[in-house]
């Protein structure tokens, strides 16, 4: 066992990671500890755009994007922080172009701009443009862009360090407990401050826009220290994912013009009911709804399940013309084919390699995937994290990214507040730590820190069951993808719960091959099954008690928003055989809840 | 469904002297990726083989091995892109081999970092963006996609023969920056790579940009930073 | 532990890097080729002008045999017009986006030009 | 567009060798083409054969005519042609001489062979340059 001291430990180098670990770094000592090299992280994976209201093509205020965010979270949203966040939004986004990164221009050589659902132009409720871009790789841009700076910077990395625990003492954070891959041997980390930042966990579901990596590490590690995990039910299909690999069209796609069609060649959005104001620029829970519903009633291609996304020339004009879409100048919306290759060049290439397909001329078959987790470990706006429904910051604990639940995401999240979350938060998280840092000193290290981790892992190590880790990682994902999806019911749900804990059973009685240290992934996998399994039963739980509808949460048994039982978030401890919840009031200032239509 | 063979690169460093293959046939379908055989394999029937995975889509530069022969993303290269039943699939050339595919990305990561790859402006920012004309963007967009993955270093023979060689990924990074009209410090990553073995080990052998997942012109972003040393204009 | 990065020639040699790669490692052994026979013939001639030396003269005769003569012309003609290549697209880098029109072309040269010395050669060295 | 240019500094070694590679492989190109054209002005079309011409070509010595038809060997032999004879010694032989070196340090990196490989083909290329015209001053 290893031993190192550094006053802010960060677990993650994705956009949120790094950017905390960017401003810690300049008054505290900061190690980055991470599972994967840093410029592997799923951000890069992030295609469509960051959200600010710069308004360098046409009018747009933070205030339009604030409430655009609460509607957006169906109300969900904590609206103190959704403020700050969209507040802050603009000088954050000039602060990573003074970074160097490679923002596309507009004419006069400003930031360029492009729709994105649920963003809207507040007086006349029409599609704003908010999404800051890089061509279709804005997340790449931002995630390379943040570790030149760190590498500027000299921050500390410990690449390929599987982070399996944090030692949390009766006074607060204490440190981090990791495997150094390459070698199977554990470190500890003593910390004054813990920033969590490991990304998501749509690996839970069948099919996904999600890495391999996502296994909700964070929320996993903490769960089993006696954190609550916040609003898990709230899981985001986006719409648009290729069919059956799940790899992510972005929302860009419709931002540039592009429209859904049924089977029987209907461009279905417009339909009374889905979202005839904004079509495909609609949230995204709404639209995946809405595609559920078309497949459902035999409306796929094909009768199959999936449906087409088009955004050949001749498609989008004919459709702009008849929405009277025009550009920020007033002149009709007219796109050429090689706009549409030089704005969305990845997703050409993605057509092309897994679907030998050319959207600039074929529609591509898409069908709704599971994309982000809007729940996470709760925290208040400095990413602090906090432990009951009073809001009880746990000292030197902090959570940012997609593993974090602030929560500016609600119920929904909005395309591009992700990717601001992650640089807001980031920030502010990377502040507040070293500020902590400076002003406490390090708490002891138990006794043993490394036991805990090291039990699981021995656990592990001397499995000699029968059963596969991946007919039972198979197994989840299935029964998760068809009842805690898109919709949902009572009855799916509960056969969903039964079904985890079983697999729960059988995965004490698995087989691993790898025994060794040196790159053990065997071990490694089947321990980020258990971060997945656990995550899968929070969610679950937490879906079945919420009887209503709101936002990503769509019940066909409740389908009705009901605000008056269920404007609350839910906390989600879990424990030895069972997950207990509580629930917690949302923030509201300014914005009360309405119905939300599109 | 397609029968195929898949022969794999195998080398467990705590129990083996010396490498060898494993052979397996399966039947799979012609749009699966390679990644999919191996997470194939190491699911049902070897759970010790080690690879590096993430995104599989070809975004985050996991991994990329030797398939066939070349230099290839995993998880963006199908069964029916390589017209053959025969898969046999190795870990990239010229880097340590820690464990089957995994290899040891420390030095080329090291290159990386002695290029400088980072935006360098010591003037106030403004209150605002920085402008750039859309002319100006597009001249290093190119060199923005490169992913990191290692396919180019460890394609060309200047670097297999010399690890001192930065290698086509370090100056593709440094070419990202040189040409940036937002950059201040292009003289000093010329500098750098105006040296032994800077953009002058590479012998335009064109492994690399043959190699390069990202369709990133490699040896022609080389080649501009040649003249660039050369002449000392950066258009 | 762990493996030696070392590539040995042989599996260098496997690495399908197409045309670009098998014409750099021609250019590679044209050039050295050259180095050690022009090299040679060089001295060759100094000995056998200085000396009258036997080695010079049995050295230049087996330079100026046909079936040398023909391999050394290859060598030439195929450095000096793959050179042209490298050079022209040293100097045009924009031009490196057509690195595989590069290499037809070149073959294109290269063939009329071998073409010729071989009809000539042979029919110097059979003829008379 | 706005011209962005840097201050050209740090010689080395590399890049001059680099620079040369290129030009003497021009240069090699203009003297083979000057000996060619001049050598059909001097009536080769007639009084030579091909191999002889494109050994004249190559290296425009006169041992490589010797044994033509030509009748007056006079204007193929003169200072003027040593002068070139000289020139693609120099040029050739430098630049067989640094591929050589270029080969070799692939292999080496910066170690104390690089120094001892580096004297060696120095001393090689002085001597076969002189050997080379002495051939040329001597025929
Ligand atoms: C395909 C796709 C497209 C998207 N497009 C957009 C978009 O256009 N706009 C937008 O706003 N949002 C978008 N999102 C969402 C957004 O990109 C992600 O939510 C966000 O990038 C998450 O960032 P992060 O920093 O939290 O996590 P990541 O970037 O995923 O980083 C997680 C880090 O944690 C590390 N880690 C994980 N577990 C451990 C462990 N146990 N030990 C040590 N380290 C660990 C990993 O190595 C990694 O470095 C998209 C998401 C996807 C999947
Ligand atoms: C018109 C004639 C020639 C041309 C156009 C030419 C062109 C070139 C060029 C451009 C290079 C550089 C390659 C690189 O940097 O990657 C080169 C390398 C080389 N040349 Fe020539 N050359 C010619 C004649 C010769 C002659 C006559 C010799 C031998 C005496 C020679 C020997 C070499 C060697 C040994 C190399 C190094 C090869 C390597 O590094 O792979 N060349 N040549
Ligand atoms: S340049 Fe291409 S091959 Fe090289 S590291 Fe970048 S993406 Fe990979
Ligand atoms: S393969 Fe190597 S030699 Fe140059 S063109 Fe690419 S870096
Ligand atoms: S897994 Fe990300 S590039 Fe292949």
């Amino acid at each position: 066992m290893k031993q190192h001291q550094f006053e802010v430990v960060v677990v993650g180098a994705g956009g949120a990671g790094l950017m905390a670990a960017l401003y810690a770094s300049k008054t505290a000592s900061t190690a980055v500890i991470s599972k994967l090299y840093p410029t592997r992280s799923h951000t890069g994976a992030a295609q469509g755009g960051i959200g600010a209201a710069l308004g360098n093509l046409e009018e747009d205020h933070p205030e339009w994007h604030t409430y655009d965010t609460v509607k957006g979270s169906d109300y969900l949203g904590d609206q103190d922080a959704i403020e700050f966040m969209c507040e802050e939004a603009p000088s954050i986004v000039y602060e990573l172009e003074h970074m160097g990164l490679p923002f596309s221009r507009t004419e006069d050589g400003k930031i360029n701009q492009r729709p994105f659902g649920g963003h809207t132009n507040n007086d006349t409720g029409r599609p704003v443009t908010r999404a800051c871009y890089a061509a279709d790789r804005t997340g790449h841009m931002i995630l390379q862009t943040l570790y030149q700076q760190s590498i500027k910077n000299k921050v500390t990395f410990y690449d390929e360090f599987q982070a399996l625990d944090v030692i949390v003492t009766d006074d607060g954070v204490a440190g981090v407990v990791a495997l150094e891959i390459a070698t199977g041997e554990i470190h500890v980390f003593h910390a004054k401050s813990v920033i969590f930042a490991t990304g998501g966990w749509g690996r839970v579901w069948e099919i996904t826009s999600n890495a391999y990596a996502y296994t909700g590490d964070g929320v996993a590690i903490t769960l089993r220290r006696g954190i609550p995990a916040q609003d898990m039910e709230f899981f985001q299909f986006h719409p648009t994912g290729i069919y059956k690999m799940g790899i992510l069209i972005t929302e860009g796609v419709r931002g540039e013009g592009g429209v859904l069609i049924n089977g029987k060649g209907e461009r279905f959005m417009e339909k009374e009911g889905y979202a005839p104001n904004v079509k495909e620029l609609a949230s995204r829970d709404v639209v995946s709804r809405a595609m559920y519903l078309e497949m459902k009633a035999g409306l796929g291609i094909e009768g199959k399940r999936y449906l087409y996304l088009d955004v050949t020339p001749e498609m989008v004009n004919k459709y702009a013309t008849l929405d009277g879409r025009t550009r920020p100048d007033g002149t009709p919306y007219r796109v050429t084919s090689e706009e549409i290759l030089s704005k969305l060049p990845d997703i050409i290439d993605f057509c092309e390699t897994y679907l030998g397909i050319n959207p600039v001329t074929q529609p591509m078959p898409v069908q709704p995937t599971a994309h982000y987790g809007m729940g996470g470990i709760p925290t208040d706006k400095f990413g602090q994290v906090v432990v009951d429904k009073k809001n009880k910051i746990l000292p030197g604990l902090y959570a940012v990214g997609e593993n974090g639940c602030v929560s500016v995401h609600g119920a929904n999240r909005l395309g591009t507040n992700s990717l601001l979350d992650l640089v807001v938060f980031g920030k502010h998280s990377g502040l507040k730590a070293a500020e902590y840092a400076r002003n406490s000193g390090y708490i002891p290290l138990p006794e043993n820190p490394a036991a805990f981790a090291e039990e699981q892992l021995e656990a592990l190590r001397n499995s000699d069951g029968d059963e596969h880790i991946s007919d039972i990682g198979n197994e989840m994902k299935e029964v998760m993808f068809d009842h805690v999806g898109v919709f949902r019911t009572e009855e799916g749900m509960s056969k969903a719960l039964g079904k985890i804990r079983e697999l729960k059973v059988r995965f004490k009685n698995i087989k691993l091959d790898d025994k060794g240290s040196v790159f053990n992934m065997d071990i490694l996998n089947a321990w980020e099954l258990s971060n997945l399994l656990d995550i899968a039963e929070v969610t679950t739980v937490s879906a079945l008690k919420r009887k209503e509808s709101r936002g990503a949460h769509a019940r066909d048994d409740y389908p009705e928003r009901n605000d008056k039982k269920w404007m609350k978030h839910t906390l989600a401890w879990l424990k030895e055989d069972d997950v207990k919840l509580d629930y917690k009031d949302v923030v509201f200032t300014k914005f009360k809840p309405k119905k939300r239509v599109y | 469904m397609k029968k195929i063979t898949l022969k794999l690169f195998r080398y467990n460093p705590e129990t083996d002297k010396k490498p060898h293959y494993d052979t397996f046939k399966m039947e799979v379908e012609p749009t699966d990726r390679v990644l999919d055989l191996m997470e194939k394999v190491k699911g049902y029937e070897d759970g010790t083989l080690s690879f590096r995975r993430s995104c599989a889509h070809g975004v985050c530069g996991s991994c990329s091995m030797r398939i066939n022969g070349e230099n290839m993303l995993a998880c963006k290269t199908l069964v029916q892109d390589l017209g053959t039943n025969k898969i046999t699939v190795e870990p990239m050339l010229g880097l340590t081999v820690l464990k089957d595919m995994i290899v040891d990305m420390k030095p080329f990561f090291i290159h990386y970092e002695s290029v400088m790859p980072f935006f360098v402006n010591d003037e106030p920012d403004p209150a605002q963006e920085r402008l750039q004309s859309i002319e100006d963007r597009e001249r290093f967009d190119d060199t923005t996609k490169c992913i990191m993955c290692g396919a180019c270093t460890t394609s060309c023979p200047s670097f297999w023969a010399n690890e001192e060689y930065v290698g086509p990924a370090a100056i593709v990074n440094a070419h990202r920056f040189i040409f940036d009209s937002r950059d201040k410090a292009a003289a000093e990553r010329l500098q750098i790579l105006n040296d032994q073995f800077g953009v002058y080990r590479c012998r335009t052998i064109f492994n690399c940009t043959v190699a390069c997942p990202r369709d990133i012109q490699i040896t022609k972003a080389i080649g501009e930073v040649k003249k660039a040393i050369a002449t000392g204009n950066l258009d | 532990m762990a493996l030696n990065r070392k590539v040995s020639l042989f599996t260098g040699l496997k690495y399908k890097g197409g045309g670009p790669m098998w014409a750099w490692i021609m250019h590679r052994l044209s050039g050295l080729a050259m180095v050690f026979f022009v090299g040679g013939h060089i001295i060759a001639g100094f000995l056998t002008q200085q000396f009258g030396s036997e080695v010079g003269i049995a050295i230049n005769t087996i330079y100026e045999n046909w079936i040398f003569q023909l391999a050394l012309f290859f060598l030439v003609i195929f450095h000096a017009v793959n050179g042209l290549r490298v050079v022209i697209l040293d100097l045009w880098p924009a031009l490196l986006e057509y690195q595989r029109e590069a290499i037809w072309l070149q073959w294109l040269t290269f063939i009329p030009i071998y073409g010729l010395v071989l009809v000539v050669v042979l029919k110097d060295a059979l003829g008379g | 567009m706005s011209s962005r240019t840097v201050a050209k500094r740090g010689f080395n070694l590399d890049y001059i060798m680099w620079l040369f590679m290129r030009l003497s492989a021009l240069a090699l190109y203009a003297l083979g083409l000057t000996g060619l054209v001049a050598a059909l002005i001097m009536g080769a079309r007639t009084q030579t054969d091909i191999s002889t011409l494109l050994r004249w070509t190559f290296f425009p010595n006169p041992s490589h005519v010797i044994s033509s038809d030509i009748v007056n060997l006079e204007p193929w032999i003169n200072s003027f042609w040593q002068i070139i004879q000289m020139l693609v010694v120099f040029f050739g032989v430098t630049h067989g001489i640094n591929g050589l070196r270029m080969v070799v340090e692939d292999f080496i990196g910066s170690s104390w062979w690089r120094v001892l490989w580096r004297g060696f083909i120095f001393f090689l290329w002085l001597f076969i340059l002189l050997v080379a015209i002495y051939v040329v001053l001597a025929s």
